[in-house]
């Protein structure tokens, strides 16, 4: 654990406030620790949630909060300590206990059956879910009422990330719980879905149901939490009122030191040439359960961040493969540099100077299995950065010496040189992908979803890089749900939804409203393709029902 | 032991058929032998690569007589002896031999022509049924045999001839069972190894004959008689010829006469037919052969003269079909 | 009481080198438990099947001999295991392999000179890796499950091969038995040593040491272990499942038949209906026990062969059933499968802690 | 003929059938068991033994079924509990369970088998043309009709079943959930098993009466490929099982009527027609993709 050695010891934990104390405790934990090998996620942490309280658990990326919640949650096991549900001792084994006890959780990652319907899926959490009609008909009741509207017999697979969200909140809260714990549930929501699962969340909290929320976004927490718990490194290093507290200082008492601010766009872009173009793109659906493109048109200009705003499985991931050449179209919607490239590989693109930096950094951004300097030669074997050899041998040395540069210049921090990919925290490998792509001085940059669960001290390095890459002539696009992300680095914002992309408009005539209206289908309407079925006020699944 | 004789078999002894017949022989020198002879096999050894290494093992081992069960032996088993001329071999039911190297095999298209006669006097339907493993001309002169006895008691008769390509898959072979007793015939023959069609054969209310071994046990209402393969007294002969010292290379092809080939007991039969199987078996024994002519092929060329016997060397190289065998060889 | 899996952080070097080994003394074990069942002397059992064969230049030729095609067949198969290919189906690559390599000798008998053998063997690369294309191509094309369409042609191969030996490559002069004629001695592989020894032996090294390099070293070899890791990454890096698909099965495939053609020419020397002792099955048993690494398969292939010889080796000379060897093959596989769980986690048995320190 | 044709196909298709169905459960729980032959074959030698040495039919089928689990218990171990790969394991099941038949059946060669009885089903066995067919039949088709139903129900009609199917397409979040990934898994490896067993010990109690080594002659493969050729789904299972019993019957037919194709050419047909018909099915993306088990042979170690 070098990694922490110039850490603070938790001596500096304020005093809790008083008032709280004489509150009703719901669930109190005393002493818990874990330890998974020689990591101590959690430890000896004392927390205490009351009735009807919105509880956010704080802190950067590793810090042991999702270990934290899954002990209460019954699904990891403490080494030691105690948990008291309304001051009696409880053992949580298991999750079907937690949810007897009223603990409702909604996952970080998703734990729904991709194979399964929206029912089926609820059904596997409730203890007793009697007869499956009458649940599809309580589903679709209380979806209703909490505005989150389902259809119970869609398959999982069908829908998108924001759908998914809901179904795991709706099935938390048809188990009627006291105690409901949300790990990160808004980074795949659009503004209007997450004020309405705010609504509902201060409705439950009305109700005397008690909420423990865990997120990166502190807007948020200081809008609707009561009380926040900060963790580092595993221990509780502080407590407070979230609302009394600013952004800056919630990030400080989580990361221990101040939090750069990232250099905005002010300082206006100088405008160089269009090196990447869309011109009129069009790409099928690769399987029943994907999202077409449509008529695509966009140019990014040398020096520009051009950003793409939009809900999760509206057609980011498909957009990024045709860019980046894993899914090849006709040669002549895709420029890069004035060169027709729709119809060529990746690694020629490369060649031809671009970088990609795709959403999910473990199995498609890097093999979870291969040391660093494998996933370096991954994406960088053809561009003549010396990692082949004579004779098509692999070079080693070259690796090691980019490895470390990598290393060095983005903060990656590691238990021993050159681990295997999967060993990396998700916040530090997003560092390690984007820094080797960063490194090449790409002259057009793709990159999806750069800071997604990353914690604020890595997303302001990640972001400031971004921009810095831009001034110095590339062109950089980044397709990203983060709002507040996007108005920090974008020179101009566009909005996909449903596989149509909106006009990009220069960042100040855009504000959250209008981003909100366009990612809920108001990019249909600009588009006016005709043909084209009018919208409704949701997006709803791609594809439409089974 | 004075001398150790030594088996190669191409199957599992448990397979109640080829290799089980050659292991109750080696049985058969055990019992008569005793202390005096010591025996060795190697079961379910695959023709092709790993038979040369098994034969030449046993002659590294010190056998005195190595019997080499299967055709798919011939050739590694000439090599092997080719290497060690002071270890005698025994390839059965090939055709090359050496100096140390003997050939054996039997008859057996004289017990099918007695079950011929038989399936022609008791079929009503005057058809049969077939099941056959692959067209070596074992089998084809087995099929001739049996329709040349069909037809001295009902000249029309008919045979349904089916290939299952195998020697031993019981399931298969009864679903070709079953599939022939569908198509109406009354009688089946078998030149596959399991006694599978013999049970089907009793399941359906006809019968049939056993092959390699009595398998009365297996349809005791269904078996008319089986062509039973008895290896005993052959090897015992060739091994009491290695203790005496007169062993000596030849092609031995024999037959009900020597015992090689012997009729089960004749069961499910009224008397006369089984007179009548009697007599013929008693006649075989006597020196006549049953591919005696007048015979024609399919197309109805006569093959061979009247009063005419076939040499052995037609017989045990046969690619054609007599007259009323209805299927096609490929060439 | 329950059994848990605690991954290690990374594999222990260790437990590489002991597992095998424990493996191998569990194996001792129980052959020993086996024989003593049987009525035999365990200690004289275990000598003739594991020792006697290796101090003995027979039957270390022999060994040789065994595992030549194994390992090379395996060898390709991990190929494709490796990048995530499940090709099952190497006994009939074998087989077509054979028929191909056969073709030259069967149908141009009197085509004798220096370039006969190579051809042979060029022309069984070629249809071992053809035949090993087709569940490939259905596979890259339909995404159909290569598993069961490359079992599923075994046994049309092996019909294949009965057929052509049954009918038209039958031997004229072979009084109409199922076999085609004996190759020429151009047409055979040289041998080498004293007994059934040829150069299929060093060729099957060489390929192992080429593969050891290509797999560890080249862009290649990190392509297929890519794309076996993670497929989507693997594209990502600019490499085609597909085309990756069609390649390590043109591989194994050929490498299959290559061993197709060097066995019929170097120890049969003609077709015959059955030519493999189910080689091609065998293979993924070695394939799995090398670890899908070549030097690990050269290894396997030993063990083996081993076990063949020495199952034969107490069945001729202690009567002992060769149904036991079989037996001591599967044990020794799931013993070796069960300690290979120790590199990568640490087995803890214990009860359910906090309910042990309650007492409830 | 046409309807004893059919009843010769329904034979010959029922012990594939009660195998596949097993093999089913048990791939869609998301573990791949390529043992199901050595299982056969072990439910072969010890339903046969156990029958005769009882003189039991039903005995010797529930020692079948008994054989089976206990091969099974020893697969599910290895594979579950102590994460071994499961192509390798499987296969090493049949090689072992092929060894162990052999030694186990020495003393029942030329032992002539008890044939369980034929049962006839009472009013329902007399009606025409369907009566013979399927309800004079022995006791195990009505086992492999009624496993039918029961699968299919349980699989998709009970909470049962849900699980199982939620283990099979993600066991990640099935354990996340609170299931025992684990435990839902070996209990599904225990009934492919028994279900494997049981179609051994029809081959040795019903089809062929009788206890010869090697009898399933690759059964159970032809077993593992219905599965996939069924994507997953019971009814297609019958479909499959029946398909290849009719075409392996029916090329017997052919050849008794006297067709001059190459019999090595019929022989192949089956496994041809298997390939084609996988095919066929996988080019239905979508129906595969629903049904396919997304955990399928990948290995679950949880962590706590
Ligand atoms: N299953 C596990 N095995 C080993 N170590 C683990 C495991 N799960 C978590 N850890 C370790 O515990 C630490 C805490 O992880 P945890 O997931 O609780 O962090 P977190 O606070 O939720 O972070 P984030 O904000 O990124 O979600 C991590 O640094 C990680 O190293
Ligand atoms: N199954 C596992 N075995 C071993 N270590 C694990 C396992 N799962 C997680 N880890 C450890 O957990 C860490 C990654 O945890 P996690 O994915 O929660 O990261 P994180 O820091 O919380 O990032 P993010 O916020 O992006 O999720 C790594 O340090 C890794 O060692
Ligand atoms: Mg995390
Ligand atoms: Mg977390």
């Amino acid at each position: 654990m070098n990694e922490w050695q110039n850490d603070k010891t938790p001596d500096e934990t304020e005093p809790r406030p008083s008032g709280r104390q004489t509150r009703e405790a719901l669930l109190e934990a005393r002493g818990l620790t874990k330890r998974f090998g020689d990591t101590l996620a959690n430890e000896n942490v004392d927390l205490r949630i009351n009735k009807g309280e919105i509880h956010a658990l704080l802190g950067e990326n590793g810090a042991g909060k999702s270990t934290l919640v899954k002990s209460f949650y019954g699904s990891l096991e403490p080494d030691s300590g105690e948990i008291f549900w309304l001051g009696q001792k409880v053992n949580i084994d298991n999750p079907s206990e937690a949810r007897s006890l009223g603990i409702g959780m909604v996952f970080q990652h998703f734990s729904l059956f991709e194979a399964l319907t929206v029912v089926e899926n609820i059904a596997l959490a409730l203890p007793n879910p009697g007869n499956m009609a009458e649940l599809a008909e309580r589903i679709r009741s209380i979806s209703e009422d909490y505005g989150l509207p389902l259809n119970p017999a869609d398959v999982v697979a069908d829908l998108p990330v924001g759908i998914r969200q809901r179904i795991e909140i709706i099935r938390c809260l048809l188990q009627e719980p006291k105690l409901i714990i949300m790990d990160e549930p808004t980074s795949v929501l659009t503004p209007q879905e997450a004020d309405r699962l705010f609504v509902t969340l201060e409705r439950l909290a009305g109700e005397g149901c008690a909420v423990l929320y865990i997120s990166h976004r502190l807007e948020e927490v200081q809008r609707i939490c009561h009380h926040a718990t900060i963790l580092r490194h595993g221990r509780v290093v502080s407590e407070c009122d979230p609302a009394r507290e600013t952004a800056s200082s919630l990030a400080r008492m989580m990361v221990g030191v101040d939090v750069a601010n990232v250099s905005a766009a002010a300082n206006a872009p100088q405008l160089g040439p269009v090196r990447l173009r869309l011109t009129n793109l069009d790409l099928p659906a690769s399987s029943p359960f994907a999202t077409e493109l449509t008529n695509i048109n966009l140019d990014v200009h040398a020096g520009e961040v051009v950003a793409i705003a939009g809900v999760a499985g509206n057609g980011q991931s498909e957009l990024f493969d045709a860019i980046s050449g894993e899914r090849p179209v006709a040669p002549e919607m895709i420029t890069m540099d004035d060169l027709p490239s729709g119809a060529r590989s990746i690694t020629w693109r490369r060649q031809k100077s671009a970088a990609f930096v795709p959403e999910e950094r473990l199995g498609h951004g890097s093999v979870p299995g291969l040391e660093l300097t494998g996933n370096i030669t991954l994406t960088r074997h053809s561009t003549g950065d010396g990692l082949i050899a004579s004779l098509g041998l692999l070079s080693r040395t070259a690796a090691g010496r980019l490895e470390q540069k990598i290393k060095r210049a983005f903060d990656v921090r590691m238990s021993h040189d050159n681990p295997e990919a999967r060993s990396l925290s998700g916040g530090n490998l997003q560092k390690f992908v984007v820094g080797r792509e960063l490194d090449r001085r790409p002259g057009i940059m793709v990159i999806n979803q750069p800071t997604w669960g990353v914690d604020a001290g890595a997303a302001a390095l990640i972001r400031q890089a971004l921009i810095d890459l831009a001034r110095s002539g590339s062109a950089v696009l980044v397709i990203s749900q983060d709002l507040d992300e996007i108005f920090e680095i974008a020179d101009r914002i566009a909005v996909v939804s449903r596989g149509i992309l909106s006009k990009a408009e220069p960042v100040h005539i855009m504000n959250r409203e209008k981003i909100g209206l366009l990612m809920a289908g108001g990019a249909e309407t600009q588009a006016a393709k005709s043909g084209q079925q009018a919208p409704d006020v949701l997006p709803e699944a791609p594809g439409g029902a089974v | 032991a004075d001398v150790k004789a030594c088996w190669v078999y191409v199957g599992p002894v448990g397979d109640f058929g080829w290799t089980y017949q050659h292991d109750q022989g080696r049985q058969a020198v055990v019992a008569e032998f005793g202390d005096k002879v010591e025996t060795a096999f190697l079961e379910s050894v695959p023709e092709g690569p790993d038979a040369e290494r098994a034969i030449e093992r046993f002659a590294r081992d010190g056998c005195d007589i190595v019997f080499t069960t299967s055709f798919g032996y011939m050739n590694p088993t000439v090599k092997v002896a080719k290497k060690y001329p002071d270890v005698k071999f025994e390839h059965a039911t090939g055709y090359k031999s050496a100096d140390n190297l003997a050939t054996y095999n039997s008859k057996f298209h004289e017990g099918r022509y007695i079950i011929g006669q038989i399936a022609g006097k008791m079929s009503k339907t005057g058809v049969a049924g077939y099941i056959t493993s692959f067209p070596i001309p074992e089998v084809i002169s087995g099929i001739n045999a049996f329709m040349l006895g069909a037809q001295t008691v009902n000249p029309d008769f008919k045979v349904k001839v089916v290939w299952a390509n195998t020697w031993f898959d019981p399931a298969k072979e009864a679903d070709a069972a079953k599939a022939l007793a569908d198509q109406g015939v009354d009688i089946m023959v078998q030149h596959t190894d399991s006694t599978a069609p013999l049970q089907v054969a009793q399941e359906r209310g006809i019968h049939g004959f056993g092959q390699a071994s009595d398998m009365i046990a297996f349809a005791p209402k269904s078996q008319y008689t089986a062509i039973i393969d008895e290896w005993g007294p052959y090897y015992i002969e060739r091994i009491k010829e290695v203790m005496e010292g007169t062993w000596e290379t030849k092609q031995t092809w024999s037959g009900l006469a020597e015992g090689h080939v012997v009729m089960a007991p004749y069961t499910n039969l009224p008397d006369d037919v089984v007179a009548m199987a009697k007599e013929t078996e008693a006649k075989i024994s006597g020196g006549w052969e049953p591919f005696t002519g007048p015979i024609f092929n399919q197309e109805g060329e006569k093959v061979v003269e009247d009063g005419v016997t076939l040499e052995d060397g037609a017989i045990l190289g046969m690619d054609w079909y007599v007259q009323g065998v209805d299927d096609k060889l490929s060439k | 009481m329950r059994i848990e899996l605690v991954k290690r952080k990374e594999h222990s070097q260790l437990m590489t080198v002991l597992s095998p080994l424990l493996a191998v003394l569990l194996t001792l074990i129980t052959a020993a438990i086996l024989f003593s069942l049987a009525g035999k002397d365990p200690i004289e059992g275990l000598f003739k099947f594991f020792i006697e064969p290796l101090f003995d230049s027979w039957s270390l030729q022999e060994l040789l001999v065994k595992a030549t095609p194994l390992v090379l067949i395996a060898a390709g198969l991990s190929v494709c295991y490796l990048s995530n290919n499940w090709n099952i189906g190497a006994e009939g690559q074998f087989v077509v392999g054979a028929i191909c390599g056969s073709f030259l000798p069967i149908i141009f008998p009197d085509f004798q000179n220096a370039l006969t053998l190579p051809l042979m063997l060029l022309f069984g690369i070629a249809g071992g890796a053809c035949w090993a294309l087709i569940p490939a191509i259905l596979k890259a094309r339909f995404s159909t499950n290569e598993i069961l369409s490359s079992l599923m042609l075994v046994y049309v191969g092996n019909l294949l091969l009965d057929y052509l030996v049954r009918g038209p490559w039958r031997d004229p002069d072979g009084y109409n038995f199922p076999e085609s004629l004996l190759f020429s001695d151009a047409a055979t592989m040289p041998s080498i040593g004293f007994g059934r020894l040829t150069i299929a032996a060093p060729i099957t090294l060489v390929v192992i040491v080429v593969l050891a390099l290509v797999l560890s070293r080249t862009l290649k070899g990190f392509e297929i272990r890519v794309m076996g890791e993670s497929p989507r990454a693997g594209e990502f890096a600019g490499f085609s499942k597909g085309r990756l698909t069609l390649f390590v099965f043109a591989i194994s495939g050929g490498l299959a038949g290559l061993a197709g053609t060097m066995e019929v020419s170097g120890s049969l020397n003609q077709l015959l209906p059955v030519i493999s002792p189910g080689y091609g099955f065998t293979a993924i048993i070695v394939a799995f026990l090398g670890r899908l690494n070549p030097i690990g398969i050269l290894i396997a292939g030993f063990v083996l062969a081993l076990s063949y010889i020495g199952g034969e080796g107490v069945q001729a000379s202690l009567g002992i059933s060769d149904k036991i060897s079989n037996v001591i093959q599967g044990m020794l596989l799931f013993y070796v499968l069960a300690c290979d769980t120790l590199i990568l986690y640490k087995v803890r048995i214990g009860h359910n802690r906090r309910t042990a320190s309650q007492g409830a | 003929m046409f309807e004893a044709i059919l009843l010769t196909v329904i034979t010959a298709a029922t012990p594939l059938l009660i195998a596949a169905l097993g093999e089913l459960v048990v791939e869609r729980s998301g573990v791949l068991n390529l043992g199901v032959e050595g299982m056969m074959i072990m439910g072969a030698v010890v339903g046969f033994a156990a029958a005769n040495l009882t003189g039991s039919g039903t005995l010797g089928a529930l020692a079948a079924v008994l054989a089976g689990v206990c091969m099974a218990s020893l697969f599910g171990f290895l594979v579950l509990y102590l994460a071994t790969n499961q192509v390798a394991t499987g296969l090493s099941l049949t090689i072992l369970g092929l060894g162990l038949s052999g030694m186990i059946g020495e003393a029942f060669i030329g032992v002539p088998g008890l044939k369980l009885p034929r049962l006839d089903i009472p009013l329902l066995s007399d009606i025409p043309f369907i009566g013979p067919v399927f309800f004079q039949q022995d006791a195990l088709v009505y086992v492999a009709f009624a496993l039918v139903a029961l699968v299919s129900y349980v699989l998709f009609r009970t909470r049962m079943g849900l699980i199982l199917r939620a283990v099979g397409d993600n066991h990640g979040s099935a354990h996340a959930l609170g299931y025992s990934v684990l435990r839902v898994r070996f209990l599904a490896v225990l009934f492919g098993g028994g279900c494997a067993g049981l179609a051994g010990g029809y081959m040795s109690l019903a089809y062929t009466p009788q206890w010869v080594e090697n009898m399933t002659a690759g059964r159970g493969w032809i077993a593992l490929a219905l599965v996939v050729f069924s994507s997953w789904l019971p009814l297609r299972v019958v479909g499959g099982a029946y398909l290849f019993g009719a075409v392996t019957v029916l090329t017997f037919h052919a050849q008794a009527q006297g067709i001059g194709i190459p019999s090595q050419f019929l022989s192949s047909l089956p496994y041809l027609a298997t390939i084609l018909v996988l095919v066929v099915i996988s080019a239905n993306r979508r129906l595969t993709l629903v049904n396919t088990p997304a955990c399928l042979g990948k290995p679950f170690v949880p962590d706590r």
